[in-house]
This record gives structure tokens, C-alpha cells and sequence, in this order.
């Protein structure tokens, strides 16, 4: 695996956005040529290089066995990994918002927080996050009626609003808490959340959305029966019926929606 | 005496104000409200224009803090030019040319107010109308967090629950009126029908009443949010018996957990009652033109509002390209507010993210954000001293008049002026 | 200025295709140069600029479509540049980006196809920022209150009184007639079944407000015909109520030389069937009626496949269109005068009925003998963006285009239209008719659509030579031509070369100023003071556009007189 | 959210209608608050230096229970405090208010106990902030000393 290094030169203040950090965009680079790629700070155009240290094995190699490490503060440093194919990102702390925006293969891995619109439309790949992940992972573009449609997000830690809004497809899954409407408006896809939701599954047209642990379920779904899964005892919501929705929605305990 | 004399205070942008003037002075207002009567009378005024030395703001020429300002936003990598709610249309034209020209963000008072029910319309659409259609034929009046009597003081008498009209001679006795709220506001004590839900459930309780009006309510909990079943059934029932039914909403459904989405869930709400009977939709804006702001936006950039011009194009994405946001995650790096006072109505925390940044005040009003700013340059206040467009919260358009003379240049004016430094810094580069 | 040695095609002026020289001084076309600029155009197609006569290009409707539409403004995006503002949007593009396409395909007149004299301010507001074109509005009159009681008093000089203040007080360029009926009675949620189904409260049939209208346009002698938007318009089987609707208005006949009505989008008024299951071309019995009404025109209202943003005062169609395709959908109710809706969809090719759609208006254009009487439109957006004009050229061009995409196609298209048996293919001076001689003519604009002395200096040239290219066969090459104008000329000044943007000239915008005898215009004024008192929302003193919002105004005179 | 005071009694209004009854010690109000406009906001909102504007917005409204059950004197001032901040405000009745909610005008004072996130929309959620309220005797400051900490540079862009 070729090993590319990219360490910040110093603290942002205003965001830069670099979505030509991407396997497909480095491999057939030398590191010169990669510090050359353009970048944005705020509204001035740049290199890479002039905001980052770039080092690592200066041969090019297929996307695909090509690794990108993200060392030092990257979390506002957007749109990392946008539209990549192949290959690795790995940041050793926080990465800003958008990264792996339309991804449709590859892994992404943040070891710190991920920021708002994680793998926004994604299509396929990984995306593993050992922190906490901002709102609207997942999720489509504003006014968009697709999100996500392919691929794994893996969360460790809990996720901001509107995790996996207008999903169509693929898999989310949460090992913390998930805020406000998970799944909001989802046509598809399988969403599991480790700890609690708030109003998952509104106007849910198909898919799966599974809650460990407690959830405000909205009144318009219908409750089915309690069901064992994976040694859990899970109450079975169907709906979103206020669009005649064909969702599956469980949870482990359901707070109290008349209190 | 000057007639029809539009009112430069809230959404309602009142048409029939009467104004009178003695040797170029306002001496009395007719017709207008608490609120409106106050504003064109007029108030206290920054005399100068002024800069910060030495922490202390000293009064300058206009051209200094002209050449100021352009200094800064052309200095700037994220230059945020906000506010643009008590201005006219063609401030906000050259307002978003300025953007464009130095690579800012552009963003209006709607993120602190409708920005929510924007996006909103933009997962489901509006069903609206002009106020006048309501006035003509609603028989139903839903205030959804909302409470115009102390917000839009003429709203219910010119507009809406107590207008009379064509197909509406009886006024308020010809209709029945629903107020959803948290509190018994004054609105809700006019009600034929209170709803009284707990803080931040918006989203569930109308969720519960799509469920009733679509005959689906034997699947709804005895209770929804503190609400009881009988009473949403009655309010559902009231719905699909109007012949023409409005819902009017305001902060309440915008500020409260669940946000846009409450507004997303009421829109449906309403496409779904047209099923049945005759429905429409709107957001009681709060300053007269903000939603003019809106639709400048959106036909210059194709956006309504947040628009980052970084990179050249417009780029559009609340939440990260919205003041607030900008402000709160210190991405921001210089601000320019234009007809509004940010200091005043963001959370604390944000405004302590404008504390960092230089800042350029252009308003007719000392108020909270002049405390914090660097260049303050004083206005005409625009609909009493200078004229222009006003888009009404229905989305008509009028053009708002010029009552008496102002020793201040108008904000379109200023705007340029920084423009054109902005230009010429440009051509030194 | 002269452009030398162009294939010519100014069907006007009995040009039909002739290798000549275009002089324009002053802005106008002359006999002779004086000098200037010399553009050859050897080997290269010269024809007058485009004009579109039916296009959703400014007003609250639009902006409605882009507000609700942010994943249509990601699409298209272009960066600003030194002499250009930034471009967004696809089916709703913003207005600068309307402005630069337009002139890109050769356009230099576009024409907004309906606003509400209440909201014309709006209107015009967006049509001031749209660069280099000429343009006009043409206000909607068919749900107006005033002319509801006008037409139920059966007073048709008063009627023709308020037409003449409605296009003052909009700046309104003619009389749109929108669902006629049916847009009032929407306002309590209903709508009109066809031309004889009374509309609610006001007691009157659409079928007497069409033929009040076009009485009082004729009274008037307005440069432009009424422009109708049929009743029962996008459902099956409608293509009878729009024959009915052609029927019952061919007693009437056009005060000045041009059509007496034009019927616009005239695909969404071609349908056979008794619903969607049967759903079938009905294109070729309009096509005949109008082979035998030569008074009547009608636009295509062509349908692109992909994306497309559809919007109109036909209000309850919309709100059929959303509940179908559960769609997003907005309304906008106009107090005392109109509705409105907007409803994105997509139209896909594999739809029985999207592809069925696509036939009708093409089999409209190539059964319909004469090209002055069928303009090209899409009916921007709502049959897909104009920027596909390109698109359909060719396919009026080329039965090899039309085979090849009617193999992609759902099979219905061909099963239940005519189009797989038409042969008729356009030559350069039937689409210099269609999109340029016979919509000017339609809208009465002498001064555009052909390259006569007098005529406005506005001429496009296109990168193919006629000699050497058979758009039958080389249609993908006549398409790439026609996306990106070798020069665009508005008013004299080239405003595109090579398909870039290199001047950004203000074009003007017509309105029409209609005179009345006073004592009708008094007659008029009363009722709009009690109007105004009692059930407008505004005062009478606010609602005319001002000057400030058309700034560059061609003013036409009509009236009575 | 638990909420673990010591030495406090904490009153809940929704959790323990009892305790109110049997308590005459309740010195801390859990409650949501709430802010919004009003006429006097509204009238005075450009005229934000003013006295006028001061009255009309730096003051708490509660319902009568709750506002007796804190034991607010006359005239008296509340602390309200929330996760991202307090503030000394005049305390009013409103008998308008549910038990357990509370009500500050839109402004700078109820502004600083409103947090900054915006859950990705672009808009602070001002409407149904946690709150804490307590009696206080520290008086309410001005809309200077609400800022004053901001210290401005002067000048130039950082």
C-alpha cells in the first residue's frame, strides 16, 4: 500500500475545502505534483502543499492500494474524499463536514469526530467513525428525495440530527445515541442505533430502523407485536402512516408519547 | 399629509398608512399600528459615521469608513454580509454583487426567524396564497405558534381571522378561529378552539392530526403530547369542515425542537386537507422584508438565503453556510450587517464569535451591534426616507414610499460606495 | 456592421436560404453598411434571432420553483467571471443564467407566458435581471373578477376597458387566458369540467369568457391574439374540449393581421382516452382542424425527457399532478384574479405516458402543414428546459433522430401515436419559421423574427453550412451547431461568439399601452374603487407597476380610437 | 436530564405536582423556557439603547404558581440559567403560562441563555431551552454591561 502523509501547517480558522483529497485524484501523482493539487481557503484559491505538509512514498500506484493519512486537526478541512472509487483515508483525529461525499467505494476511516454530512449520497464503500459524527450523516442534498444509496457507515460513538434523512439505501450504523429524526423521510436502508432516538422513521417509506435502546415513537405508527432479535426483546412498529408508509421500525424501550 | 404610505415594520406591510408632514418633519401617523407608528415616527439616530481607534468609536467622514469597509471585507478569506431584513430590494441586489465581488457569504435574518420553513418549502413545497384570498374566503384561521396580537397587531383585522370580504361579510363571527400554542397567549385567548401543547411536540401532534383528517386515528395514542385525542379529533373535524382553511404559523413552529421539520410536517398537513376541502399555508414573517430578501436571492443566485460565494458560484447549505453557523464555529473572519442587529438576537455564544472579527455596521439605529463594531455608517431609513421594493410575508410585492428628506445616504448607496472601493482594491491587486 | 456571405433564411422576407450580406447601423437591419465590424459568415446558417413566444422565465411562479427547488440550483453552475454573473439551475435557472442561454442558442426575445396584474411588479423586478434579451409579459385576464362580472353583465366595452388598465396596470404585453373559470373556482378547491360547466358564484361558462376576451382583444386591436391555456388541459381525453373550445370561437374574426387565437403547449391538449390506462395521441385530429383553421396557431409544448419543473395558473392540475406522482408541490392563490401551482417531476422515457407525451408534440408540428400555424416551445419549464430547443430542431430535422430515440422509448409511443408513420422532415426555413418568422408574427413584434430593412438588428449564426450538411443524417452535428451560437447579434452588438458571452447589453421590454374612450375607462375605475374597498388587500394607489420596475420599456400602442 | 443541586429543593412542575403542595422551600424552578415577541419588544426594537427597550425585554415571565413558588418578592429578580449561560432578568406573572414554562422576550437577555447550535438548519433553537430559575437579589444590568466582557480591538481586520 503506498502511504501519503498530509499534516496541516498550521491551526484553520476559515474552512478549506479539499475535495481533491481522494485516492483516485493522488494515485497517479508524485508527492510534487499532489502538493500541487488546487485547494480553497475560504474564498483564495491554493495548493495543497502551501496549507499542508505532504510526505510519504513519492510512487504512483493504482487508487485502490493507495492510503491517505490525515495527521493533526482536520475538522475544517471539508469534502475530503468526495467522490472517491478506491483506495484509503485514514485521519488520526477529527475530519470536517462532507467527508465522502458521493462516495461509491473505498474506505474512509476518522478516529476522532466526524463533522455534519458524512458520506452525504453516498453510493458504496465504508465509512468507520471511532468518535461522534455530526447531523445528517447520510443524508441527501437540501430539496434532494435520495440521500445515501449504497454502502456501510459505521459510527462508534453517537450522531447529530437527521442521521440517514432521505436514505435509499445501505447501511447505518450507530453504536451511541442518534439525536433527532433518524431516518426522516428514508426509502430504504437499514439503520441501527445502539443507544436512544427521538421520532426515528418519520414519514419512513420503506426501509429498517432498529433502536437498542429508548425512543419517542411518533403517533402514527402502528404497534405490532414484541420480537426477539439477536437476544433482544424489541417492540415492532410499522409505518410512517401518515404516507402510508412500509417501514419497519423496533425499539427496545418507547418513552411515553401522551406525558 | 401623505397617503397610502406603506409601513416599514413587520410582515403585514400595512399600504394604508396616512402620514403627516410639516416642514419636512413627520408630525403624526394614521392607521398604523404600535409597532409601525412607532418606527416611522422615528427614533434616536446614529449622527455620524464612525470608526473604532483605540477601542473607542470616534465619528469619521463617510469616506473613511467607506474606504474602511471595503478594506476589511476585501482583506477577508470569509467575509459574512448579513442582515437585509429593513431594507429594500434593491439594496439587497447590490447588497449580493458586493457578496459575489469578495468571495463572501451572503445571509439574511430569515436564519434567526423562517429560515426553518424555508427549508421546509423545499422538502414539500408551499400551498399559499396572497392575504387577500384568505380575507375573501377563509372560514378556519389556524394559528400555529403564532400570536399576532402582539407580533402582527393588524394582521387579524386587515388579513385575516377578523377581515371581512367577498365570501366573508360576517368577519370574525363568520369563522372559526384554532390556536395551537404553548402558552395562552393573547391570540389564543380570541380562539373558538386552544390546543395547548408541551414545548418542542409541533412535529408528533400534527403527525396525530394527518393520522385524523386521513381516518387513520384509531392508531393514535389516547394522548399526544399532553394533547387529549377528542381534542385534536375536534380540531381535525374543524379542518375538514372549513371551506377554505388557512394556517398561519410562526416562531413557535421554527425556534422549537424539530424545527424545519415541524414546518415540513404542517405543509403536509396541509396538501393533505386539500383532499378535502380548500387549504392554505403560510409563515407570519416578522420584519417587512425579509421574505423580499428571499426572493432577490433566490432569482440572482437561485437560493433564498446562506449563500457562500467562495468559489465563485453559489453555494447554498444552512447549517454551514448559514450566519449562525459561520459565527458559532468561528469560520467567519469579518462581518458587514446591513438593516438588522445580530448582537441583539443571536445566542450569546455567537455573538461572542463576532467579537473576533472585524465588523461593519450600516443601519439608521445605534443598537447592541454598533457595541461591537468597527465602521458604522448611518442610514436613510428606508419606506419613511427612501423608497424601493418590500415583498409583503405573502410574497406580493410593493414599492414602499419616500416620505421626507434625509440628511443620510440611503443603504443602496453605501453598498455601492464600499462597492466601488471594493473594485478599485481589486484593480490594485 | 456586416456579416458577409451567410446562408441566409429569412422566410418573411422570402429568403430561402441565399448565400447574401446582412448590414445593421444603429441597431436595425439595412441595406447598407457604413462600417464597422465585418463578420464573415462563409459557409455558416445566418438567421434573424430567436424568439420565443411562451416561456416561464420571471415572476413569482418561477421563483417559486427555484425557492422549493435547491437540488435543481446545484445543477448548471458556473462560476462568476469578470463580465458575468454566476449561473444556477437547470429547469429553474437564475435570471443571469437565463439571459446567457438564451443568447447562446441565438435567442434575443423571450416572452413570459402568465402574470397576475397583482404580482406583475414581481415580474417585472426578475425580467429587469435577466441580461441581453428582449422581453415581454403576457398577463393573465381568464379568473379576473372584474372580468367575470364584466362577462356576466355581458358589457363587453367596460370588459374591453379593463383589459386595456389591466395590461397598463401590469405592463402586460396581452391577454393569457389560463384554465378560464377554473382558476377562481379553485379558489374554494374546485375547478371547471369544461367550456360549459358555470364557474361557481360568478355564473358565467369558460366558454363565454373566451369568447369575451377575444372579443375585447379584438375591440382593442392588440398586436398579440388571446393566448389560451385550454380547460381540462394535461388530462385524457381533452382533446375534445379543446376542439369544442376552437369551435366555439370560429364565428370570430382577428382585428389586424394574424391569428384570432393561439392555443399554447398544445401537447397537453392532444389527449385521447377515458384516463391514463388508455391514454392516447390525439394529435392528429387537432392537426387536421387546424389544416382547415388557418386562423388558429398553437405552440408544440414539447416534452424533454429528464428533469423538469412544471408551473401554471391552471392551479388544480397541479395539485392532480403532485397527489399523483406524490411530488412536492406548491400553490399560490392571487386574490380576486388567479391561481397558480408549481410541481417538479421528471419524465422518463420508459413512462408509457411520458413517452406518449413526447410524440404528441412532435406529430403536432409535422401533421400541422403550415409552420406559421405551430411555433417550437417546450412550455419552458414544464415541458423541460428551453436550453433543449437544440434537441427538438433536430428531431423536427431528422426521421433517423426521431427512429433512434423511439427505440428508447416506451413502445406505447409508437403504438399509440402517429409518430412512427410521419416523414415529413423540417428544412432550415420551417425552423426559421417555427422559431424565429412565425412566433414573432404571433406576437405581432414586426420589428422581430426576420431581416427585412427596419428590422431589429438581431441575427444569429450558426457553425453549419447548409451546402454541406443533411440534418437528416448529420442531426447530432446540426445539434451541436445549435447549442452554442458561432455569434449571437442583439440590437447590432455581438453579445456571443464561439458560443461565449462577450457583452451583456439591458434589452427592453414590451408592454402594450391600449387606449379606451374615457367613458368606459370611468365605467371601469368605479368598479375597481369599490374593488379595492372592499376586497383587495392593498390600496388602489400601490398596484400599478411604477415606472421604476421596466426601465428600458418598448411601448406598443393599440386601442380604440 | 437529572439535575442534582445540593442543598436545593429542585421543583419540576411535570415530575412532582405533590411536592409543591407540601413544600414551602422550593428555591429552584426547572422549566423550559421559552422567548418571543411582544408589542413592547417590537415597539422599541429600533430603539434598542433605550430605556424603553430594556423594560420591555429584560424581564421573565412565569406562571403564577411557579412565580410564587420561588417566592419572588415584589419587583423582585430571577437567575435563569441553562447550559450555555445565565442571566439576572425582572421577574413577571403571566397567567398565560403553563406550569413549568417560562417566557423572556426576544433580546439580548434572553439570548444569553440560548445555545448556538443549529442542529445543521442554520437556526438556534430559542424556543425550549432547559432552564434553571431561582429568586435572586443581583440586579438585572443594562445592555452595555451585558456586552461589556466583548472587548473590541479597534480597527483593522485580525
Amino acid at each position: 500500500m503506498r502511504k501519503i502523509v498530509i499534516v496541516p501547517r498550521r491551526e484553520f480558522r476559515v474552512p478549506v475545502e479539499a475535495e481533491r483529497i481522494s485516492p483516485d485524484v493522488f494515485a497517479p501523482l508524485a508527492i510534487e505534483e499532489i502538493g500541487k493539487i488546487e485547494v480553497w481557503e475560504g474564498n483564495r484559491k491554493t495548493a495543497l502543499s502551501d496549507l499542508f505538509e505532504v510526505s510519504g512514498d513519492d510512487v504512483p500506484a493504482k487508487p485502490e492500494e493507495t492510503l491517505i493519512s490525515l495527521s493533526g486537526d482536520f475538522s475544517k478541512v471539508k469534502r475530503v474524499g468526495e467522490n472517491m472509487t478506491r483506495g484509503r483515508i485514514a485521519a488520526e483525529g477529527d475530519l470536517g463536514m462532507h467527508a465522502g461525499n458521493g462516495m461509491s467505494g473505498g474506505e474512509i476511516e476518522i478516529e476522532g469526530r466526524a463533522g455534519d454530512w458524512l458520506g452525504r449520497e453516498m453510493r458504496g464503500g465504508k465509512i468507520t467513525v471511532l468518535g461522534e459524527a455530526g447531523d445528517y450523516v447520510g443524508a441527501g442534498y437540501r430539496g434532494e428525495s435520495c440521500g445515501m444509496r449504497g454502502g456501510e457507515i459505521l459510527i462508534e460513538g453517537s450522531a447529530g440530527d437527521y442521521l440517514g434523512e432521505h436514505l435509499c439505501g445501505g447501511t447505518i450504523t450507530v453504536l451511541g445515541n442518534a439525536g433527532d429524526f433518524p431516518g426522516i423521510a428514508n426509502r430504504g436502508g437499514v439503520i441501527t442505533i445502539g443507544g436512544n432516538a427521538h421520532l426515528p422513521g418519520a414519514e419512513m417509506a420503506s426501509g429498517t430502523i432498529t433502536i437498542k435502546g429508548r425512543a419517542k415513537v411518533l403517533p402514527s405508527y402502528q404497534y405490532l407485536e414484541t420480537v426477539e432479535i439477536d437476544g433482544l426483546s424489541l417492540k415492532k412498529f410499522f409505518g410512517d402512516l401518515v404516507d402510508n408508509g412500509k417501514g419497519e421500525l423496533y425499539a427496545a424501550s418507547v418513552e411515553d408519547g401522551g406525558a | 399629509m401623505a397617503e397610502d404610505v406603506l409601513c416599514p415594520f413587520c410582515g403585514c406591510l400595512c399600504d394604508d398608512i396616512k402620514v403627516e408632514v410639516e416642514n419636512d418633519q413627520i408630525v403624526g401617523v394614521k392607521r398604523a399600528c404600535k409597532l409601525g407608528s412607532s418606527k416611522i415616527r422615528g427614533h434616536e439616530r446614529t449622527k455620524a459615521p464612525m470608526v473604532r481607534k483605540d477601542e473607542e468609536l470616534v465619528e469619521t467622514s463617510y469616506e473613511e469608513a467607506y474606504d474602511r469597509a471595503a478594506k476589511i471585507l476585501k482583506d477577508a478569506k470569509r467575509p459574512l454580509l448579513y442582515g437585509w431584513c429593513s431594507t429594500v430590494c434593491e439594496t439587497h441586489k447590490k447588497g449580493i454583487l458586493l457578496a459575489e465581488e469578495v468571495g463572501g457569504v451572503i445571509d439574511s435574518t430569515a436564519t434567526v426567524c423562517h429560515g426553518p420553513s424555508i427549508i421546509g418549502i423545499e422538502e414539500k413545497g408551499l400551498a399559499g396564497s396572497t392575504l387577500g384570498q384568505i380575507k375573501n374566503r377563509a372560514d378556519l384561521i389556524v394559528f400555529w405558534g403564532a400570536n399576532p396580537a402582539e407580533a402582527h397587531p393588524r394582521h387579524t383585522l386587515r388579513y385575516s381571522s377578523n377581515s371581512t370580504g367577498m365570501f366573508t361579510p360576517d368577519g370574525r363571527k363568520g369563522r372559526k378561529v384554532i390556536v395551537v400554542d404553548v402558552r395562552e397567549t393573547r391570540t389564543a385567548k380570541n380562539a373558538d378552539k386552544f390546543l395547548l401543547i408541551k414545548p418542542g411536540t409541533d412535529y408528533e401532534v400534527i403527525s396525530a392530526l394527518r393520522m385524523i383528517v386521513a381516518g387513520k386515528g384509531e392508531i393514535v395514542p389516547e394522548k399526544v403530547a399532553g394533547v387529549a385525542k377528542s381534542d385534536l379529533e375536534e380540531a381535525a373535524e374543524m379542518m375538514k369542515a372549513a371551506r377554505f382553511g388557512a394556517i398561519l404559523f410562526g416562531l413557535g413552529m421554527t425556534h422549537s425542537r424539530g424545527r424545519y421539520k415541524n414546518v415540513d410536517n404542517a405543509l403536509s398537513l396541509v396538501a393533505d386537507l386539500n383532499g378535502f376541502t380548500k387549504f392554505v399555508v403560510m409563515a407570519m414573517r416578522g420584519h417587512y422584508n425579509v421574505a423580499g430578501f428571499g426572493q432577490v436571492c433566490a432569482w440572482e443566485t437561485g437560493f433564498p438565503m446562506s449563500v457562500d460565494f467562495s468559489r465563485g458560484a453559489p453555494y447554498f447549505n444552512p447549517g454551514e453556510t448559514a450566519a449562525c453557523d459561520l459565527l458559532a464555529k468561528r469560520e467567519a473572519d469579518a462581518m458587514m450587517v446591513v438593516a438588522a442587529d445580530p448582537v441583539s438576537n443571536f445566542p450569546r455564544a455567537t455573538v461572542e464569535g463576532m467579537a473576533e472579527i472585524p465588523v461593519i455596521q450600516i443601519d439608521p439605529f445605534p443598537n447592541p451591534t454598533t457595541l461591537l463594531a468597527d465602521v458604522v455608517i448611518p442610514s436613510a431609513v428606508c419606506g419613511v426616507e427612501a423608497e424601493g421594493t418590500a415583498y409583503r410575508m405573502d410574497g406580493l410585492s410593493l414599492r414602499m414610499k419616500k416620505v421626507v428628506d434625509s440628511p443620510y445616504p440611503t443603504d443602496e448607496a453605501i453598498i455601492q460606495n464600499i462597492l466601488d472601493r471594493v473594485r478599485r482594491l481589486g484593480d490594485d491587486n | 456592421m456586416i456579416i458577409k456571405g451567410g446562408f441566409v433564411c429569412d422566410p418573411k422576407n422570402g429568403i430561402l436560404g441565399e448565400e447574401m450580406d446582412i448590414c445593421i447601423e444603429c441597431g436595425k437591419i439595412v441595406e447598407k453598411s457604413v462600417g464597422g465590424d465585418v463578420i464573415d459568415a462563409r459557409g455558416m446558417l445566418v438567421l434573424p434571432g430567436g424568439v420565443d413566444a411562451h416561456a416561464h422565465i420571471a415572476g413569482a411562479k418561477v421563483n417559486s420553483g427555484r425557492i422549493m427547488r435547491p437540488e435543481d440550483g446545484r445543477r448548471g453552475i458556473e462560476p462568476r467571471t469578470k463580465l458575468l454573473r454566476p449561473s444556477t439551475g437547470y429547469t429553474v435557472p437564475n435570471c443571469y443564467a437565463m439571459g446567457y442561454r438564451y443568447a447562446r442558442l441565438g435567442y434575443t426575445t423571450a416572452f413570459e407566458a402568465a402574470t397576475p396584474i397583482l404580482e406583475s411588479r414581481h415580474t417585472h423586478e426578475e425580467l429587469e435581471e435577466i441580461p441581453i434579451v428582449d422581453k415581454g409579459a403576457l398577463t393573465l385576464f381568464g379568473n379576473n373578477w372584474e372580468v367575470l362580472e364584466c362577462v356576466r353583465d355581458g358589457d363587453l366595452e367596460k370588459l374591453a376597458a379593463f383589459v386595456a388598465w389591466g395590461l397598463r396596470a401590469s405592463r402586460g404585453y396581452g391577454v393569457k387566458v389560463v384554465n378560464p373559470g377554473g382558476g377562481e373556482a379553485w379558489g374554494f378547491g374546485g375547478n371547471v369540467k369544461g367550456i360549459d360547466d358555470p364557474v361557481p358564484n360568478f355564473g358565467v361558462t369558460p366558454r363565454e369568457i373566451i369568447r369575451y376576451l377575444m372579443r375585447a382583444n379584438e375591440i382593442l386591436g392588440l398586436p398579440h391574439s388571446v393566448h389560451l391555456h385550454t380547460n381540462n388541459l394535461g388530462k385524457p381525453g381533452n382533446y375534445e374540449t379543446t376542439l369544442e373550445t376552437l369551435k366555439a370561437v370560429e364565428d370570430i374574426t382577428a382585428s389586424r393581421d394574424r391569428q384570432v387565437l393561439h392555443v399554447t403547449h398544445m401537447q397537453f391538449s392532444a389527449y385521447g382516452g377515458t384516463g391514463w390506462r388508455d391514454f392516447e395521441s390525439k394529435a392528429p385530429e387537432i392537426a387536421e382542424y387546424f389544416n382547415h383553421h388557418d386562423q388558429f396557431t398553437m405552440d408544440m409544448g414539447q416534452l424533454i425527457f429528464g428533469s423538469a419543473t412544471t408551473m401554471t395558473a391552471d392551479a388544480p392540475l397541479e395539485y392532480g399532478n403532485a397527489r399523483l406522482l406524490h411530488a412536492k408541490w406548491s400553490n399560490h392563490d392571487i386574490e380576486l384574479e388567479e391561481s397558480s401551482g408549481v410541481v417538479p417531476l421528471v419524465y422518463g422515457r420508459k413512462m408509457p405516458i411520458n413517452a406518449i407525451q413526447w410524440a404528441i408534440g412532435l406529430e403536432l408540428a409535422l401533421l400541422t402543414k403550415n409552420p406559421w400555424q405551430v411555433i417550437m416551445t417546450t412550455d419552458h419549464p414544464n415541458g423541460g428546459p428551453f436550453v433543449n430547443y437544440p434537441e427538438v430542431v433536430t428531431l423536427l430535422m431528422s426521421r433517423v433522430k426521431r427512429e433512434e430515440e423511439l427505440k428508447s422509448l416506451h413502445e406505447l409511443a409508437s403504438k399509440r401515436s402517429s409518430l412512427p408513420s410521419i416523414e415529413r422532415e423540417m428544412d432550415w426555413n420551417d425552423i426559421a419559421i417555427v422559431t424565429r418568422a412565425a412566433p414573432a408574427r404571433i406576437l405581432g413584434l414586426s420589428e422581430k423574427g426576420h431581416l427585412g430593412v427596419g428590422a431589429d438588428g438581431d441575427v444569429t449564426i450558426f457553425d453549419i453550412n447548409p451546402a454541406d450538411v443533411d440534418p437528416s443524417k448529420d442531426h447530432r452535428k446540426v445539434k451541436e451547431a445549435l447549442a452554442k451560437a458561432r455569434y449571437t447579434i442583439k440590437a447590432g452588438e455581438v453579445v456571443v461568439r464561439d458560443g461565449d458571452i462577450t457583452a451583456v447589453p439591458q434589452g427592453r421590454t414590451y408592454w402594450v399601452d391600449a387606449s379606451v374612450p374615457e367613458d368606459q375607462a370611468e365605467k371601469v375605475r368605479a368598479d375597481l374603487v369599490e374593488k379595492f374597498a372592499k376586497y383587495y388587500s392593498i390600496q388602489m394607489s400601490n398596484y400599478m407597476v411604477q415606472d421604476a420596475y421596466v426601465t428600458h420599456p418598448r411601448v406598443v400602442k393599440a386601442g380604440v380610437i | 436530564m437529572a439535575f442534582l443541586v445540593p442543598d436545593r429543593t429542585i421543583y419540576s412542575p411535570w415530575r412532582a405536582k405533590e411536592k409543591l403542595s407540601s413544600s414551602l422551600m422550593v428555591i429552584l424552578l426547572k422549566a423550559i423556557m421559552i422567548s418571543g415577541r411582544t408589542l413592547g419588544q417590537g415597539a422599541n426594537s429600533e430603539a434598542k439603547m433605550s430605556p424603553e427597550f430594556f423594560k420591555a425585554t429584560s424581564f421573565c415571565a412565569l406562571s403564577e404558581e411557579d412565580y410564587r413558588s420561588l417566592g419572588i418578592s415584589k419587583e423582585g429578580n430571577v437567575l435563569v440559567r441553562t447550559e450555555f449561560g445565565e442571566v439576572v432578568v425582572s421577574a413577571k406573572k403571566d397567567v398565560g403560562l403553563p406550569l413549568g414554562v417560562i417566557f423572556i422576550p426576544m433580546g439580548p437577555w434572553a439570548n444569553a441563555v440560548v445555545g448556538p447550535e443549529t442542529g445543521g438548519c442554520g437556526t438556534p433553537q430559542f424556543k425550549g431551552v432547559e432552564a434553571e430559575v431561582e429568586e435572586t437579589k443581583m440586579r438585572v444590568k443594562d445592555v452595555r454591561e451585558l456586552f461589556a466582557d466583548l472587548k473590541r480591538m479597534g480597527g483593522e481586520a485580525s
